[in-house]
C-alpha cells in the first residue's frame, strides 16, 4: 500500500485516535474517563449488594449501568465519538453492535421458546406445582 | 432501517464536500481501522460465549451456582487493576505519541503490572474453585462460566505478551512509524478488554451473584 | 510420545482411501521432483510462496480451490455411484467409509473450494478495481492464504492418517462429542476449520479494510465497480459471521478434548445451542458464498452487454439488505426442531424477505441486457446459465422457508436438490465465469472459447440431469446421507442423477483440456491491449498481466465505469501523447511469515489432532516467534525507481497504442 | 412414501401448502426465465433488428415494478407461511374419530421404540395404530439426535436426549406406511425405517392384548440392553413392566446410551445384516 497516501487524510481518524490534542487536555480525558468508570462500577457492585433498592429492578439496573460504562470507555478511551472524523468507525461500530444484539437476542429468544417446549412432562408439573 | 446502519455511503457527504474522495487513507487510518475490524470480530465471539452462559447458566447439575462461588471482593479487585491499566494504557499512548521513552517504558511497566495483577486474581479464584470441586467438567453452567471469564483472561494474557513485545521493540528501534502503529492498535486491544470486561462483571458476577 | 498416533491409524484394511492417499502422494510427490529438478524452487519461493502480492495470492487461492474441487468432485462421484448400487445392499462402501465421504465432500467444497475460490478472485480484481496498488495489509493476506492451505492439507492428511469426521459437514453433537465419536476424525474437522477459519477471518479484514480506506482518488462509494460492493458485503459478513464459528467450534473442542458441557448430554449440556450457534454462522455463511458471485454476474452482463449496470443504486441498495438479512434467518435450517408456531413463522417470513432484493438483482441484470449487444462470450454464457438456474434454486429455497413444507422437506434430497441448485447454479457458476472472464488479466492470453462453451453446455446439462431427480427422490420420502436404502421406487432417480454427475465429469474434463490447450497456444491467444473483453472498469486499464504495482500512476476517476468512461474520452479527443509525471513507487517486500506461520500451524494441528502435547507447545512457540521476527525486521519496502517504472509502463502502452492506432 | 399422496389430515394440507406456494412462485419464476432467454436471444449482438440505447441504465419505473413485484408475492406466501406455521404447528392438537392414542417414542441407536403408556405396551421398529384416532406423540432419544418421520402422515420432529418434542397426526386411510430417521445418527442410520400399520379400532385392540401377552418385557434393564448399538433387531412387541419408563430417559434418570464402546464392537458388528 505504500505511497497511497497522496494527500493524508486530515478529515478522518484511525479508530483511538484523537488529533493533534495538548498533552494536558489528553491526559484529563482520561482522568475523567477513569472517573466516570469508577463512578459507574462502584455503583453497579453497590446496587447488586444492597437491600436498598426494589429486588426486581437490580437486573436490569446493572445492565443499563453496565452499557453506560461501556459507552464511556468507547468515548474515553477509544476515542470513538459521532463527529464526522469519525464516521466511518462508528458505522463498523453500529454494524458490530446490530450483529451482537441479533446474535444475543435472537439464540436467546430461539433457546427460551425451545427449551418451553421441550420441557419433559414431570417437569412442567413440577412447575404448575 | 437496518440497511442503513451497514451502509457506508452514509458518509458520502464527507466524500462529495471537496472534489470527490481524495484517495487511499494514510497508513496510520488503514491499519487502525483493520484492527478496529478484527476488535468487533472479537467482541462478536464473545458475544457467542455470553449467549452460551446466559442459556447455560442455569444449568447446574445440582452443583453449585454461582452466588454460592463468587467473591465479589475479589472480583471488585480485578475490576480496579483493569480499570487503572486502562488509564496507565492511556499514559502511555500519549507518551508514544510525545516520543517519551521514560514515561513510555514507566507507564507501560505499570500497566504490564496492572495486567499481571489481574490475571494472578483471576488465577486464585480459578484455583479454589476447582479446589472446591467446581471445576468446569461439574456442570453446564460452570462450563460456561470458565469458557467466558477465561477467554477474556487468555486475551488478557497475549495483551500482556504483546505489551512485553512492544516495551522491547520501542527499545531496541524507537518510536518508528510501524512501531507507532502497533502501539495505537496495542492500545486499542487493551481497552476494548476493559469494554468485555465491565460485560463479564456484570452479567456473570453481579448478575450471577443475585441469583 | 506420539500421543493417540500409531501405525493402525493407516487404514491399510481399507483399499480405496488408502489407494487415493497413495496416488495423491505420489503426484505430490512427482510434482516437487519436477520442481526441484528442473531448479524451479528458487523461481518458485521468491515469486510465489514468499508473495505478498495480491495478485500471486489471489491466483494461489483460485488454484487451491480448483484442486480441492478435485477432490472434492472425485467424493461426489463416490457418492452418487454407491447409492445407484446400494438398494437392499451394502454397495461398495461400507457405511464408516461412506460417512466419511459425505462429511468430507461437504466441507471441501464449502470451505475448501466456494471460499478460496471467491476470496481469490475478490484478491485478484478488487484492488485493481479500485485503482489501487495491493490489500490494505499485504503480509497479512500471504499469512491468510497459507492458514487456508493448512486446514485443506490437514483434511486431506486425514484420507491416509486416520480418519476423517462421519458426522456431516456441520458435526452436530451429541453424534460429535467423544462418547459417540471417540475417534479423530471430528478432530480433524475441528482443527482444519478453526485454523483456516483464520485465515479466512484475515481476508476478510484486510478486504474490507480495502474497499473502505484504499480507492483510489474520485473513486467515491456510489462509482465502486459492483464487485467491489459485493466484496464489501461478503467481507462484512466474514468479520461477523466467522467469529461465531470459531466460538462455537472452540465450544466442541472444549467438549471433547477437556470434558466440557457445552453439549453433552450430561451435565446440563444443550445441543441444541450448537444448531443454534452454527447457523447463526453456517447461514451468512451461503450470501459470503453467492454475493461475490452476485458481483461477478454484475460485472460479466454488463461487459458484454455493452451498457452499463442497469439500476446501480438499486444493487447497492440490495446488496447491503442481503447483507444485514442474512443475519436474521438462521433458524429456517431447524424449523424441525420444536420451536413455536411464532418463531418459525417469523423467522420463515424474513428467509423470504430475501428473495425481494435477490430478485431485484435479476430483474437489474436482465434490464441490462434489454437494449444491449449481448455477446455471447463463455462468461456471457454463465451468467445466462446462473439466471435461469438459480431461480429455480431460489424458488425451492422459498419453499423450503414455509414453516409447514419444510416439515415435509427438512433434510430430504429435495433440500440437496435445492443447495446444489444455489450453489453449483450461483456460486460455481459465478466462479467459472470470473475464472474466463479474468484469466487473461492475470495471466496475459485468453482461455479457449470452443472448450470453453462445451465445458459449459456439460455442466449445465450435467447439473440438470443430475440434481433435478434429486428434487423428485426427495419428493418420494428419501432423506439426505443415506449409505443404503430398501425402497425400490428410488433407484431410477438415483441412476439418472449417477448420469449427470457423469456429464459433469465430461465438463471438468474439458476445462481442464481447455486449461492445458490454452497454454499451449497462449501465443495465439495473447491479449496485448490489457482489455480483451472491452471492459469498463479500471482492472483493465492496465497491462495484462499487471506489473507487480498495478498502475504507473493511480488514476484519477469521475464517475462510475471509469475506464469505460477514459476510453469514450481517448476516442474523442484522442489519445492524450504527454508524458506522464512518473515517480518512485514504494512496495511491500516479499516475506515468507505466511508460509512459516502455516509450518507451524500444521504442525500444532497434527499434533493436537494426535494428542502430542510436546508438539502442540513447539509449534505454538515456531508460531509466535515467526511474529516476533516478523516485527523486528527494519526494512517492509522496496522502492521502484521512478525511471523504471516509467521503462515499464512505456513498454506496455506502446504495445497498446500501436494496437489501437492499427484497429482504427 | 410419496410426499405428494398423503394419507393423513395433517400430511395433506402440508402438500396442499406445498403445491400452492410452488405454484404462487411459479407464476413469477416461468416469466422471468422467458424474459431472460427472451432478451438475451433478442438483443444479440448479430441480430441487426436489435435497439441499442449503450447508455440506457435507469427508470424508475421499471424500478418500482421490480422491487414491487417480489415484494407482493413475499407477503402473499408471509401469509401462507404465518397461517400454516400456527395451523400446522406439530405440537397442536388434531381431531379425530375415536379415543386419542398417546405414544412415546425412543429414538434408539439405530431403531426405534413405541410405548404405548396407556395400553401398557411398547413394539420396535413397528408402529400399530387405529384408523382415525388423534396420535400424541411424546418423542425424546436414547443418546443422539434423530428425526421421525412418516412421510405420508406429514411433520417430522427432532428427538433429542434430555427433551421431550411433541407431534400430533392422524392417519386416515388403513394401510402399511413406511417411516423413518431423517437425521443422520451415525452408522447404522439408514437401518433406521420402520413400518406404520394402519389398522381398523378393532384390529388395534387385538394388537394390544397380543403385545399384553407378549413374554417380552421391557423395563429399565430391557431397557438398557436395547439402548446398546446394534442394527437388524427386526420388529418386536413386548409388554410394559415400567410404565414410567419414557419419563426416566426424558428426564435423564436413565442416562444416555453409551455409544460405541470396544467390547461390543467386537460382539455386534453394525455390519450384521
Ligand atoms: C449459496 C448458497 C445458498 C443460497 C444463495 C441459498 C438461498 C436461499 N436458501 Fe438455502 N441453503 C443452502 C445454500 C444456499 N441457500 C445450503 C447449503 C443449505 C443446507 C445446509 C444443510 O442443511 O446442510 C440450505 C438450506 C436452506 C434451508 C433449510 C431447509 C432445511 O434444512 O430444511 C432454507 C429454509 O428456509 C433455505 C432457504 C433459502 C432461501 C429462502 C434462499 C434465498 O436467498 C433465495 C432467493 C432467490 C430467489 C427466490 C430467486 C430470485 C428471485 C426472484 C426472481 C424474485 C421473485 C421470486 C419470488 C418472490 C419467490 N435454504
Ligand atoms: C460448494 C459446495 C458444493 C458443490 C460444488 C457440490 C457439488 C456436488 N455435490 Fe455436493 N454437497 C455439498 C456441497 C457441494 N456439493 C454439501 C455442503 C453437502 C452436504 C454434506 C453433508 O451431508 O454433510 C453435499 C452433499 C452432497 C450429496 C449428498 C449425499 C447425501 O446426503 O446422501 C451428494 C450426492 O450425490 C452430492 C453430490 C454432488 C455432486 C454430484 C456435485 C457435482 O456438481 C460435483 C461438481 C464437480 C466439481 C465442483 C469439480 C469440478 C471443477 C473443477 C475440477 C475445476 C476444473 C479446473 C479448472 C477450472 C482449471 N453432494
Ligand atoms: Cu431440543 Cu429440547
Ligand atoms: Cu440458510
Amino acid at each position: 500500500m505504500s505511497d497511497q497516501s497522496f494527500e493524508p487524510h486530515a478529515t478522518e481518524f484511525a479508530p483511538g485516535d484523537e488529533g493533534e490534542g495538548q498533552v494536558r487536555t489528553r491526559i484529563l480525558g482520561y482522568v475523567v474517563g477513569l472517573g466516570l468508570a469508577v463512578v459507574l462500577t462502584v455503583t453497579s457492585f453497590f446496587i447488586a449488594g444492597t437491600d436498598l433498592v426494589w429486588q426486581p429492578s437490580i437486573p436490569v439496573a446493572i445492565i443499563v449501568l453496565a452499557i453506560a460504562q461501556m459507552g464511556v470507555h468507547l468515548v474515553f478511551f477509544l476515542h470513538i465519538t459521532t463527529g464526522p472524523d469519525n464516521t466511518n468507525n462508528v458505522m463498523a461500530l453500529a454494524f458490530g453492535v446490530l450483529i451482537v444484539v441479533l446474535v444475543i437476542g435472537g439464540s436467546l429468544w430461539i433457546m427460551a421458546n425451545l427449551n418451553q417446549n421441550m420441557m419433559p412432562m414431570d417437569q412442567i408439573m413440577q412447575m404448575q406445582r | 432501517m437496518a440497511i442503513a446502519h451497514a451502509d457506508p455511503h452514509h458518509v458520502h457527504g464527507l466524500d462529495f464536500a471537496g472534489a470527490g474522495h481524495a484517495g487511499p487513507a494514510s497508513k496510520r487510518i488503514v491499519t487502525g481501522y483493520g484492527f478496529w475490524i478484527f476488535l468487533l470480530s472479537d467482541i462478536v465471539m464473545f458475544s457467542c460465549f455470553f449467549a452460551a452462559y446466559a442459556v447455560l447458566s442455569g444449568q447446574t447439575a445440582d452443583g453449585p451456582k454461582g452466588s454460592e462461588l463468587f467473591d465479589l471482593r475479589s472480583v471488585a479487585a480485578e475490576t480496579g487493576c483493569l480499570l487503572l491499566s486502562s488509564f496507565t494504557c492511556g499514559l502511555a499512548s500519549i507518551a508514544a505519541d510525545e516520543r517519551e521513552t521514560t514515561l513510555f517504558q514507566l507507564a507501560m511497566a505499570l500497566t504490564c503490572a496492572l495486567g499481571l495483577a489481574f490475571l494472578s486474581i483471576e488465577l486464585r479464584e480459578f484455583a479454589s474453585l476447582v479446589a472446591r470441586g467446581a471445576g468446569p467438567s461439574r456442570s453446564a453452567f460452570l462450563t460456561a462460566f470458565f469458557t467466558l471469564v477465561g477467554c477474556h483472561g487468555l486475551h488478557v494474557s497475549a495483551g500482556v505478551l504483546w505489551l512485553l513485545t512492544m516495551m522491547a521493540q520501542v527499545t531496541a528501534k524507537g518510536f518508528r512509524a510501524d512501531i507507532q502503529r502497533r502501539i495505537l492498535c496495542f492500545a486499542l486491544f487493551w481497552h476494548a478488554l476493559d469494554i468485555i470486561w465491565v460485560a463479564v462483571f456484570s452479567v456473570v458476577y453481579l448478575l450471577g451473584a443475585g441469583q | 510420545m506420539f500421543g493417540k498416533l500409531s501405525w493402525s491409524a493407516i487404514p491399510i484394511d481399507q483399499p480405496i482411501p488408502l489407494v487415493t492417499g497413495a496416488v495423491v502422494l505420489v503426484v505430490i510427490a512427482a510434482v516437487l521432483l519436477w520442481v526441484v529438478v528442473r531448479g524451479h524452487l528458487p523461481y518458485l519461493w521468491r515469486e510465489w510462496i514468499t508473495s505478498v502480492d495480491h495478485k500471486r495470492i489471489g491466483v494461489m487461492y483460485t488454484l487451491l480451490a480448483c484442486v480441492m474441487l478435485l477432490r472434492g468432485f472425485a467424493d461426489a462421484l463416490m457418492m452418487r455411484g454407491q447409492q445407484a448400487v446400494a438398494l437392499h445392499s451394502q454397495g461398495y462402501l461400507p457405511p464408516e467409509h461412506y460417512n466419511q465421504i459425505f462429511s468430507a465432500h461437504g466441507t471441501i467444497m464449502i470451505f475448501f473450494v466456494g471460499m478460496p475460490f471467491v476470496i481469490g478472485l475478490m484478491n485478484l480484481v478488487v484492488p485493481l478495481q479500485l485503482g489501487v496498488r495491493d490489500v490494505a495489509f499485504p503480509t497479512l493476506n500471504s499469512v491468510g492464504f497459507w492458514l487456508t492451505a493448512t486446514g485443506a492439507l490437514l483434511v486431506n492428511i486425514s484420507l491416509v492418517v486416520g480418519e476423517f469426521a462421519r458426522t456431516g459437514w456441520l458435526p452436530y453433537p451429541p453424534l460429535s462429542e467423544m462418547t459417540y465419536s471417540p475417534g479423530v476424525g471430528v478432530d480433524y474437522y475441528l482443527w482444519s476449520l478453526q485454523i483456516s477459519g483464520v485465515g479466512t477471518l484475515v481476508a476478510g479484514i484486510n478486504l474490507v479494510t480495502t474497499v473502505l480506506k484504499l480507492r483510489t482518488r474520485g473513486m467515491t462509494y456510489l462509482r465502486m465497480p459492483m464487485f467491489c460492493w459485493t466484496t464489501l458485503a461478503s467481507n462484512l459478513l466474514i468479520v461477523a459471521a466467522f467469529p461465531i464459528l470459531t466460538a462455537t467450534l472452540a465450544m466442541l473442542i472444549l467438549d471433547r478434548y477437556l470434558g466440557f458441557h457445552f453439549f453433552t448430554n450430561e451435565a446440563g449440556g444443550n445441543v441444541m445451542m450448537f444448531m443454534n450457534l452454527i447457523w447463526a454462522w453456517g447461514h451468512p455463511e451461503v450470501y459470503i458464498l453467492v454475493l461475490p458471485a452476485f458481483g461477478i454476474f454484475s460485472e460479466v452482463v454488463s461487459t458484454f452487454s455493452g451498457k452499463p449496470l442497469f439500476g446501480y443504486r438499486s444493487m447497492v441498495l440490495a446488496t447491503m439488505a442481503i447483507c444485514v438479512i442474512s443475519f436474521m434467518v438462521w433458524l429456517h435450517h431447524f424449523f424441525t426442531m420444536g420451536a413455536g408456531p411464532n418463531v418459525n413463522a417469523i423467522f420463515g417470513i424474513a428467509s423470504m424477505i430475501i428473495a425481494v432484493p435477490t430478485g431485484v438483482k435479476i430483474y437489474n441484470w436482465l434490464f441490462t441486457m434489454y437494449m444491449g449487444r449481448v455477446r455471447f462470450a463463455t462468461p456471457m454464457l454463465w451468467s445466462i446459465g446462473f439466471m435461469v438456474t438459480f431461480l429455480i434454486g431460489g424458488l425451492t429455497g422459498v419453499l423450503v422457508a414455509v414453516p409447514p413444507a419444510d416439515f415435509l422437506l427438512h433434510n430430504s434430497l429435495f433440500l440437496v436438490a435445492h443447495f446444489h441448485n444455489v450453489i453449483i447454479g450461483g456460486v460455481l457458476f459465478g466462479a467459472f465465469a470470473g475464472y474466463t472472464y479474468w484469466f487473461p488479466k492475470a495471466f496475459g492470453f485468453r482461455l479457449h472459447e470452443g472448450l470453453g462453451k462445451a465445458a459449459f453446455w456439460c455442466w449445465l446439462i450435467g447439473f440438470y440431469v443430475a440434481f433435478m431427480p434429486l428434487y423428485a427422490v426427495g419428493l418420494l420420502g428419501m432423506t439426505r446421507r443415506m449409505q443404503h436404502y430398501d425402497v425400490p421406487e428410488w433407484r431410477p432417480w438415483l441412476l439418472v442423477a449417477s448420469l449427470g454427475a457423469i456429464i459433469i465429469l465430461i465438463g471438468i474434463v474439458c476445462q481442464i483440456a481447455q486449461l492445458v490447450v490454452s497454454i499451449r497456444n497462449r501465443a495465439e491467444l495473447r491479449d496485448r491491449t490489457g482489455d480483451p473483453w472491452d471492459g469498463r472498469s479500471l482492472e483493465w486499464a492496465t497491462a495484462s498481466p499487471p506489473p507487480v504495482f498495478n498502475f504507473a500512476i493511480a488514476p484519477d476517476v469521475s464517475g462510475e465505469d471509469a475506464y469505460w468512461a477514459m476510453k469514450q474520452r481517448a476516442r474523442q479527443q484522442g489519445m492524450d501523447d504527454a508524458r506522464p509525471d512518473y515517480r518512485d513507487i514504494e512496495m511491500p517486500r516479499n516475506s515468507p511469515t505466511g508460509f512459516i506461520c502455516a509450518f507451524f500451524a500444521t504442525i500444532m494441528g497434527f499434533a493436537l489432532i494426535w494428542h502430542i502435547w510436546w508438539m502442540v507447545a513447539a509449534g505454538a512457540i515456531g508460531a509466535f516467534a515467526t511474529f516476533v521476527v516478523f516485527a523486528w525486521r527494519d526494512h517492509d519496502e522496496y522502492v521502484i525507481a521512478a525511471a523504471d517504472v516509467a521503462r515499464i509502463d512505456q513498454a506496455n502502452t506502446a504495445e497498446r497504442r500501436a494496437l489501437m492506432s492499427g484497429a482504427a | 412414501m410419496n410426499i405428494l399422496d398423503p394419507q393423513g389430515p395433517i400430511a395433506a394440507a402440508e402438500r396442499t401448502i406445498l403445491v400452492d406456494s410452488v405454484a404462487i412462485m411459479l407464476a413469477i419464476i416461468v416469466p422471468t426465465i422467458a424474459a431472460i432467454l427472451g432478451f438475451a436471444y433478442w438483443y444479440r449482438s448479430s441480430n441487426p433488428r436489435a435497439q441499442y440505447q449503450p447508455d440506457w441504465a435507469y427508470s424508475g419505473r421499471v424500478e418500482l415494478v421490480v422491487w414491487a413485484i417480489p415484494a407482493l408475492t413475499i407477503i402473499l406466501l408471509g401469509g401462507v407461511a404465518w397461517i400454516g406455521a400456527h395451523q400446522l404447528d406439530p405440537a397442536r392438537p388434531v381431531e379425530g374419530t375415536g379415543q386419542p392414542v398417546r405414544i412415546q417414542v425412543v429414538s434408539l441407536d439405530w431403531k426405534w421404540l413405541f410405548i404405548y403408556p396407556d395400553q401398557r405396551v411398547a413394539s420396535l421398529n413397528a408402529l400399530t395404530v387405529p384408523v382415525g384416532s388423534p396420535l400424541q406423540f411424546e418423542l425424546t432419544s436414547s443418546s443422539v439426535m434423530n428425526a421421525f418421520f412418516i412421510p405420508q402422515l406429514g411433520s417430522m420432529i427432532y428427538t433429542m436426549n434430555g427433551m421431550v418434542t411433541r407431534l400430533q397426526l392422524r392417519a386416515d386411510t388403513e394401510g402399511t406406511y413406511q417411516g423413518l430417521s431423517a437425521h443422520f445418527s451415525g452408522d447404522g442410520f439408514p437401518d433406521m425405517m420402520f413400518d406404520v400399520h394402519v389398522v381398523p379400532q378393532l384390529a388395534f385392540t387385538d394388537w394390544v392384548g397380543k403385545a399384553a401377552g407378549s413374554s417380552q418385557a421391557l423395563n429399565a434393564e430391557s431397557y438398557g440392553k436395547l439402548a446398546r448399538q446394534s442394527v437388524g433387531d427386526g420388529q418386536l412387541i413386548y409388554r410394559l413392566d415400567d410404565p414410567l419408563l419414557f419419563q426416566a430417559v426424558a428426564t435423564q434418570h436413565i442416562p444416555a446410551a453409551p455409544g460405541p464402546s470396544l467390547d461390543q464392537q467386537a460382539q455386534v458388528s453394525p455390519r450384521s445384516h
